[in-house]
């Protein structure tokens, strides 16, 4: 049982989208327990593989069984995980657990009786996000990116909002330009050494000094490959298709999506740097990562900036992704010597996924609750749904970076990392975006605990009988909202601060795995 | 370097007002249940801290580690936390009282929001008074930043919001913006090494300017301090209600900004680092210049101001300089004054505010033109206010002439002249802006027992009567405390020798 | 847009440009994706795969033709997510396009040529679909089966029944197909087709081996070893993505050619 | 293996690229497109991919321009370019 | 001439006409207006790269990668001598083949997808010409922020 884990953290939400493709469509009430089932079956997997990991170094396995002792490497798919991919895949069975909870009602509000359809898509793109996250083989990365992008559309373009049709067409063109750029890339690599497993086109790149390695085809596969990813991601120049398709999308789906996709993108372009390139190629031949960071840093301040200029919430979130995939692509690229940034780098991945979710499943709730999409809609909140806004602070307060939450700390590491690689712009754009952040949020905190124009002059009432104030504009029936809802927040709320609390163990973690990376490399 | 003892004392001394908050949220609807749940929090808190006290008095320090990791979380006291941590916690029982005469008095909204955020304003100023190496520290005093946000900008209206903008504007943004790169530059720099308890930056580590790059950095980055140019968040916190604004600028925030300036100077940098030469200043003489000009400017401002809040923010601002200033001087006595000022400065600046709270809800009255003859209807109030001045200004008797003393003494040992003068103008000034508010309240010029300008609402002086009872008692027990550490400082003094010596 | 286009578009085939000047010459049986990577003493680093898969796959599967071994073997777990594209193709453009409900907004029917003359046009062209499409059926069935020994396979089989339905409904109309194919019929065999797919893998995992292992089935087919247990499990897998295929292709034409009514299509 | 013919058809599929895009009639558009997928499918089949040929004259000259003619006969049969 | 074609042109010429229609493909993503267009040029675009990794696997002189059982027999022995044993020289590269297999049929999902949307926006605005659907946000936008 214990050695099949790494195939069934993919294969149990594909079962459970079958199920739920079969039987949902009878009765829409099974759905929910399916997914939760299958999901959770994948939880249970990650964590033992990642059990095992701990224990003896990196699980491989070999698809259809063809490993080494029956063929040559490379010939079968293989899957292998070391503790980076390990802790990312808790991370995705933890978020798409939770937001399985969290749309229980709302799938079913927001999708007018496609509600099967609804989960069986969402299964697929957790099996397509596992799948990237656990393969070793370049190609099957590809097929894997086309499931969760494919489902991806669908479940932006499944809502009613028309922008957001618009915004999944484009997401579309650019995903699909973005996974064939990729494809070439790996082309390229296949044209020059003849393998598609990621730890064999490793080996043939470095073998014999490199001499491969140096050619200019592999050079051109890796920048193909790379700018295939940073569409994936949003990268700076090429996030223009993510606010708008995360904003106008169900929430349910922003929800899955905009804690995941771009992170495990992230993730794999992380992989694809040491595991396939290695940071000897990456950082030693190629040298471009100055300028990489620097356009991390554009990428980080043109996020917060733009994220200022909204006046939607979600929209506002959205860019901040875009500056959060600056952090983190910044952060892999420090290329100091100890790999501070990328551990910070892996760190935020981890981080982020939470916080956005977070803040997701916060903004879901009050744009659902109180029609509130403009900031300035949300007056008086504390009031009225003082649960909610309490997850949204938590979420906030770690984009922000405050402690103990675990955005301070992975800000920390990438710090760190920026100041041992002395790259102080990056270290400038980190704490520049800190301080915009605090500056958006606590905007809206001031909106929402004041109302939107607040009174003149305090009003000293009569005791605790007006406790509901004078401050709100809105309608005072908006009340809490409901548990299914409340629930992933304060859990994912929770995860945020004690993420951050016992950040020591997880960097430890990220620390053994990635040192022999870098030491190889010298 | 002292002994250390693991205990989880500190700990419970920190969460026991957390822990009043879901108490407090309980009781929402039964104000008396509500008001007693802060009470025994604060007796509880109190009663870990002197526990606490009896190992520390010993020269023993207690810890904890809560989390261990390349970032870990520790729990530490020793003396100088011990003193703060003493402070801070009496003196919350104090205010709390106060708060429940004040907020019933004026009636005030959103009361239960109001005493849970205290409460847990409190947990993050013990957090920081324990914080046993500069992540904690940051830590608690982030929480302690965002904690005390509700309760400044309490009236939610259109002069609280921005009061609340300049606060957090001001704390939150130096602190991320210097304190935070400061902080990871050092951790950096020393290979993850931020414990307190001995020097963290050794000779050598720093050339002269990034020490004063460093130093600077930290101490605007703890911008609760109030050194100019970052002092404004003070008078425009004035807005909240008095008992916060006593919470504010006498014990807690203020205290916790010179606290962490205290944290720093003494054990971040190591001594031979402050003391290497930039032309003809050091890098603490630079620190201690800019809190010389704090000190002054800020007195003279004071002088100007007629609004009673606002005069008091503003003598909070130079004398939290004064002790920052003595930490700059790098020398026993005047550390010792700086540590014991911490104290002085406390209990006599929360009775002047107290005071100034119980006349706005006796009287409605916030300017000092405006209180002409008000101590002889309220003579418990004006006496209180002027034992507290005594003690903000620093003479007998009171704990402020002490600490004075130490500062102005070891100002003179190591031989900054120029500096010493400042203490001394400085002091004249106090008084110039304290005596004649005293002075006038008790000794009106007969014509001026008036009611107020042409057009005022009618007012009778002779229906004015001293503030309920819960706010009285406070102030009264405040002003006693000033007057009596004059003469039972010894078990302080203890403390801040043990401090002195450790370093 | 069109300048930025320009410049896309220069940047990036000038890149591609340069990268091919590097490459093996075009049909350079020596080169490393035929013969795997050579260091430049002639040295071979790792094994070539490719050469693997054409010497080895015939004693290994017994399968003739080397793709359909390698798709459906050697890479049988990325024919599996190639189908679950698929899958996934149906199930998105169904939550997409698909009206449940009678919905005013919608626009009426496309404007429609039905005068005479297209009705006599119709009698030829359904005649000849009459007789065509169990052609193509049969044909289509053929090459599913056949896709051991001659170019074919699941998908191009499923793809060319899916094209007969089509045909179906191109000829008549779209109503006419779908009262055999329904809807719901088409949806289970999406779904079933992927199951028989993983339901290969997973017995092999029952078996104690790893996913998609089809050589340890030879426990339960009847007269088969190892070698012959991979050859017959590959059919098994090419039903199930024929299954897939056929139902998906007919779904996204049903819904595309019918805005989501599945009423009428062209 | 005649090189020649190679290079014919490769240059056609450049054009009935072009020639694709270049319509204003997306009906032709869709029908051009079938074409550049069938002079695909003879290079695949001239190149030795026997299976990819099947595939992409199956899929790419039958099922996608059978869908595009769809979508055009559901939307607009004219394009601005 | 015949001998500057072989040397020059032959050996790349597969490869430059990919670059090629890879380009048009891409103009076509970003420059047209049409929404079909658009998706027309993503087809050309990822067709392309097919045409690449089909070149790749291509060997000069060999056959198409299906080893009939005499075949193999007489490729056997007639090459290497030791029975059963192929040349793979003979036999063109199996890999790039099913490759792209998988690449044609994400594409046509991924058409079929778009498509889909593309009928969904021609419901939603009425037409696919993206100049006329951005005015029409636009105005939407100054009317009112939702939707």
């Amino acid at each position: 049982m214990a050695d099949q884990f790494p195939a069934i953290i993919v294969l149990a939400p594909l079962f459970g989208a079958l199920i739920v493709g079969l039987a949902g469509s009878r009765d829409h009430r099974i759905c929910f327990p399916v997914v939760l089932v299958s999901l959770a079956v994948s939880l249970f997997a990650s964590l033992g593989v990642f059990l095992q990991v701990l224990q003896s170094g990196p699980v491989s396995y070999f698809m259809s069984g063809w490993d080494t002792e029956k063929s040559v490497l490379g010939a079968g798919i293989e899957l292998r995980i070391d503790a980076i991919n390990g802790l990312v895949l808790i991370v995705i069975a933890v978020v798409s657990i939770l937001v399985s909870i969290f749309s229980i009602r709302r799938a079913g509000e927001e999708t007018t009786e496609k509600t099967p359809q609804f989960y069986v898509l969402f299964l697929l793109l957790t099996v397509g996000i596992f799948g990237m996250t656990v393969t070793n083989d370049a190609f099957n990365l590809f097929v894997l990116v086309e499931v969760s992008s494919l489902t991806s559309y669908a479940l932006i373009a499944m809502g009613k909002a028309r922008r957001g049709t618009m915004a999944a067409f484009n997401y579309i063109l650019m995903g699909t330009v973005g996974a064939s750029f990729y494809l070439l890339g790996v082309g390229y690599l296949y044209l020059k050494t003849g393998t598609l497993n990621m730890g064999h086109i490793h080996e043939v790149l470095t073998a014999n000094g490199g001499e491969i390695g140096r050619s200019p085809s592999v050079m051109v596969a890796f920048v193909m490959i790379l700018v295939g990813l940073w569409i994936k991601m949003a990268f700076f120049p090429l996030y223009g298709w993510l606010p708008n398709a995360y904003s106008y999308a169900p929430s349910t789906s922003g929800c899955i999506l905009a804690p995941l996709m771009t992170k495990v993108s992230v993730y794999v372009m992380i992989r694809v740097m040491l595991g396939v390139f290695g940071w000897e190629w990456v950082f030693g031949h190629l040298g471009w990562n100055h300028a990489v960071v620097w356009l991390a840093v554009i990428a980080i301040l043109a996020g917060s900036v733009l994220a200022l200029a909204q006046r939607e919430l979600k929209k506002m979130l959205c860019y901040l992704i875009v500056a959060e995939v600056g952090y983190m692509v910044g952060g892999a690229w420090l290329a100091d010597s100890e790999g501070w940034g990328m551990t910070g780098a892996i760190y935020h991945i981890l981080a982020d996924a939470f916080m956005t979710l977070c803040l997701f499943i916060a903004a879901s709730i009050l744009v659902k609750r109180c029609k509130a999409r403009r900031i300035e809609d949300l007056g008086g909140m504390f009031k009225k749904m003082p649960v909610t806004m309490t997850g949204f602070i938590i979420g906030a307060l770690a984009m922000i970076g405050i402690p103990p939450t675990c955005g301070f700390f992975s800000k920390f590491y990438l710090i760190r990392g920026g100041i041992e690689s002395g790259h102080w712009e990056f270290v400038a754009a980190l704490i520049l975006s800190s301080l915009i952040n605090a500056v958006l949020f606590f905007r809206i905190f001031e909106i929402a605990f004041f109302g939107n124009k607040p009174a003149e002059g305090h009003g000293h009432e009569e005791g605790e009988t007006s406790e509901q104030g004078s401050i709100g504009e809105q309608a005072l029936s908006v009340r809490e909202a409901r548990l299914s809802t409340l629930i992933p927040l304060l859990v994912t709320a929770a995860i945020v601060i004690l993420l951050g609390v016992f950040n020591g163990p997880v960097i430890a973690v990220i620390r053994s795995a990635i040192e022999p990376l870098i030491a190889v490399g010298g | 370097m002292t002994d250390s003892v693991n205990s989880l004392l500190p700990v419970w001394a920190c969460l026991a007002s957390l822990l009043a908050v879901p108490a407090i949220l309980i009781f929402r609807k039964e104000p008396f249940l509500r008001e007693g749940a802060t009470f025994v929090a604060g007796l509880v808190k109190l009663g870990f801290v002197i526990a606490i006290y009896q190992h520390v008095k010993n020269g023993t320090a207690v810890e904890c580690v809560l989390i261990e990791g390349p970032l870990p979380i520790v729990l530490r006291v020793d003396a100088l936390g011990m003193v703060f941590a003493l402070v801070a916690s009496s003196l919350w029982i104090l205010t709390s009282l106060y708060a429940i005469g004040y907020m019933r008095g004026l009636k005030e909204h959103s009361q239960t929001r109001f005493f849970a955020f205290f409460a847990v304003s409190l947990f993050a100023t013990l957090g920081v008074a324990f914080a046993g190496n500069l992540l904690t520290l940051y830590l608690f005093y982030e929480i302690l930043s965002l904690s005390t946000w509700p309760l400044v900008t309490h009236h939610q209206d259109k002069e609280a919001r921005s009061g609340g903008r300049t606060y957090l504007a001001h704390l939150l943004g130096t602190s991320v913006a210097f304190a935070l790169p400061a902080l990871i530059f050092t951790w950096v720099k020393t290979g993850s090494e931020i414990e307190f308890g001995k020097a963290i930056l050794e000779s050598g580590d720093l050339g002269p300017w990034p020490t004063v790059a460093l130093l600077l950095a930290f101490c605007f980055g703890f911008s609760k301090a109030g050194m100019m140019p970052f002092h404004s968040w003070l008078p425009g916190a004035m807005v909240a209600p008095t008992p916060v604004s006593a919470l504010l600028h006498a014990v807690a925030v203020v205290k916790v900004g010179v606290f962490c300036v205290i944290r720093v100077v003494t054990e971040v940098f190591d001594t031979d680092l402050l003391t290497q030469a930039i032309g003809a200043l050091s890098p603490s003489e630079i620190l201690a210049w800019v809190a010389a000009f704090t000190v002054l400017v800020s007195s003279l401002i004071a002088l100007t101001q007629d609004n009673l809040k606002r005069r008091l923010a503003f003598s909070t601002i130079g004398q939290l300089s004064y002790i920052v200033l003595g930490v700059a001087l790098l020398h026993d006595l005047a550390w010792r004054g700086s540590v014991l000022h911490i104290a002085a400065h406390a209990t006599g600046k929360i009775t002047l505010f107290f005071c100034a709270g119980a006349i706005y809800v006796a009287t409605g009255k916030k300017y000092i033109s405006q209180m002409r003859g008000l101590g002889r209807r309220m003579p418990i109030t004006f006496t209180a206010f002027f034992i507290g001045s005594l003690g903000v200004i620093g003479l007998p008797p009171s704990l402020g002439l002490i600490s004075k003393f130490h500062l102005v003494l070891g100002a003179a040992n190591a031989g900054q002249i120029a500096l010493l003068v400042v203490f001394l103008i400085s002091t004249i000034l106090n008084a110039a802006y304290f005596l004649p508010i005293v002075y006038q309240a008790f000794f009106p010029k007969s014509d001026e027992v008036d009611p107020g300008e042409a057009g005022a609402e009618k007012f009778s002086w002779h229906s004015v009567k001293e503030a309920p009872w819960a706010c009285v008692v406070p102030l009264s027990i405040t002003a006693l405390l000033s007057f009596g550490l004059f003469f039972t400082s010894g078990f302080l003094q203890e403390l801040v020798k043990l401090f002195v010596a450790s370093h | 847009m069109k300048w930025f286009a320009l410049i896309a578009v220069v940047i990036t085939g000038s890149l591609l440009i340069y990268g091919v000047s590097d490459f093996p010459d075009w049909g350079d049986a020596q080169s490393p994706a035929n013969a795997g990577a050579k260091s430049s003493t002639g040295e071979p680093i790792g094994e070539s795969v490719s050469q693997f898969y054409i010497t080895e796959t015939g004693r290994l599967t017994h399968v003739p033709n080397l793709v359909t071994a390698v798709l459906a073997d050697y890479r049988g777990y990325d024919t599996m997510f190639e189908t679950v594209v698929i899958f996934a193709a149906g199930m998105a453009i169904f939550a997409i396009l698909r009206v449940l409900r009678e919905d005013k907004h919608t626009l009426g029917p496309p404007a429609k040529d039905t005068t005479a003359d297209g009705d006599h046009g119709r009698i030829i062209v359904g005649t000849t679909c009459k007789i065509l499409i169990p052609v193509i059926q049969l044909f289509s069935l053929y090459v599913v089966a056949h896709g051991h020994y001659s170019p074919g396979g699941g998908f191009q089989g499923g793809v060319m029944l899916g094209a007969s339905f089509i045909l179906l409904a191109v000829a008549k109309d779209l109503g006419s197909a779908l009262t055999w194919f329904t809807e719901k019929r088409f949806m289970t065999l999406a779904c079933v087709g992927i199951l028989i797919y993983a339901g290969f893998g997973l017995m092999a995992q029952f078996l104690q081996r790893h996913f998609l292992d089809y050589g340890v089935l030879h426990v339960i087919l009847p007269k088969t070893d190892e070698v012959m247990a991979r050859s017959h499990s590959m059919l098994g897998v090419e039903i199930g993505v024929a299954f897939t295929v056929t139902a998906i292709m007919f779904a996204i034409y049903a819904n595309l050619s019918s805005r989501g009514e599945l009423k009428r299509g062209l | 293996m005649i090189p020649i013919f190679d290079y014919i058809i490769l240059i056609f599929m450049v054009i009935a690229a072009i020639i694709s895009l270049k319509v204003k009639d997306l009906l032709s558009a869709s029908m051009v497109f079938g074409i550049y997928s069938f002079l695909i499918c003879l290079l695949w089949a001239e190149m030795g991919a026997v299976d990819v040929a099947f595939t992409e004259a199956a899929v790419g000259a039958g099922v996608s321009a059978v869908f595009l003619i769809a979508t055009v006969y559901n939307t607009k049969r004219r394009s601005s370019d | 001439m015949k001998e500057f074609f072989e040397t020059s042109i032959e050996p790349h010429f597969n490869y430059w006409v990919y670059v090629i229609l890879m380009m048009i493909g891409l103009w076509a993503v970003i420059a047209k207006n049409n929404l079909i267009k658009k998706l027309i040029g993503m087809s050309i675009f990822q067709t392309a790269i097919i045409l690449f990794y089909v070149s790749v696997g291509v060997k000069k002189g060999s056959g198409i990668p299906i080893i009939p059982k005499a075949k193999e027999a007489a490729a056997g022995a007639g090459e290497h001598g030791a029975a059963g044993a192929v040349n793979p020289d003979l036999f063109a590269n199996p890999l790039p083949h099913v490759l792209m297999l998988t690449a044609i049929v994400v594409g046509v999902s991924t058409l079929g997808v778009a498509l889909a949307v593309a009928q969904q926006l021609f419901k939603d605005f009425g037409t696919l010409e993206e100049d006329e659907i951005l005015e029409q946000i636009k105005t939407a936008d100054k009317a009112s922020p939702d939707g």
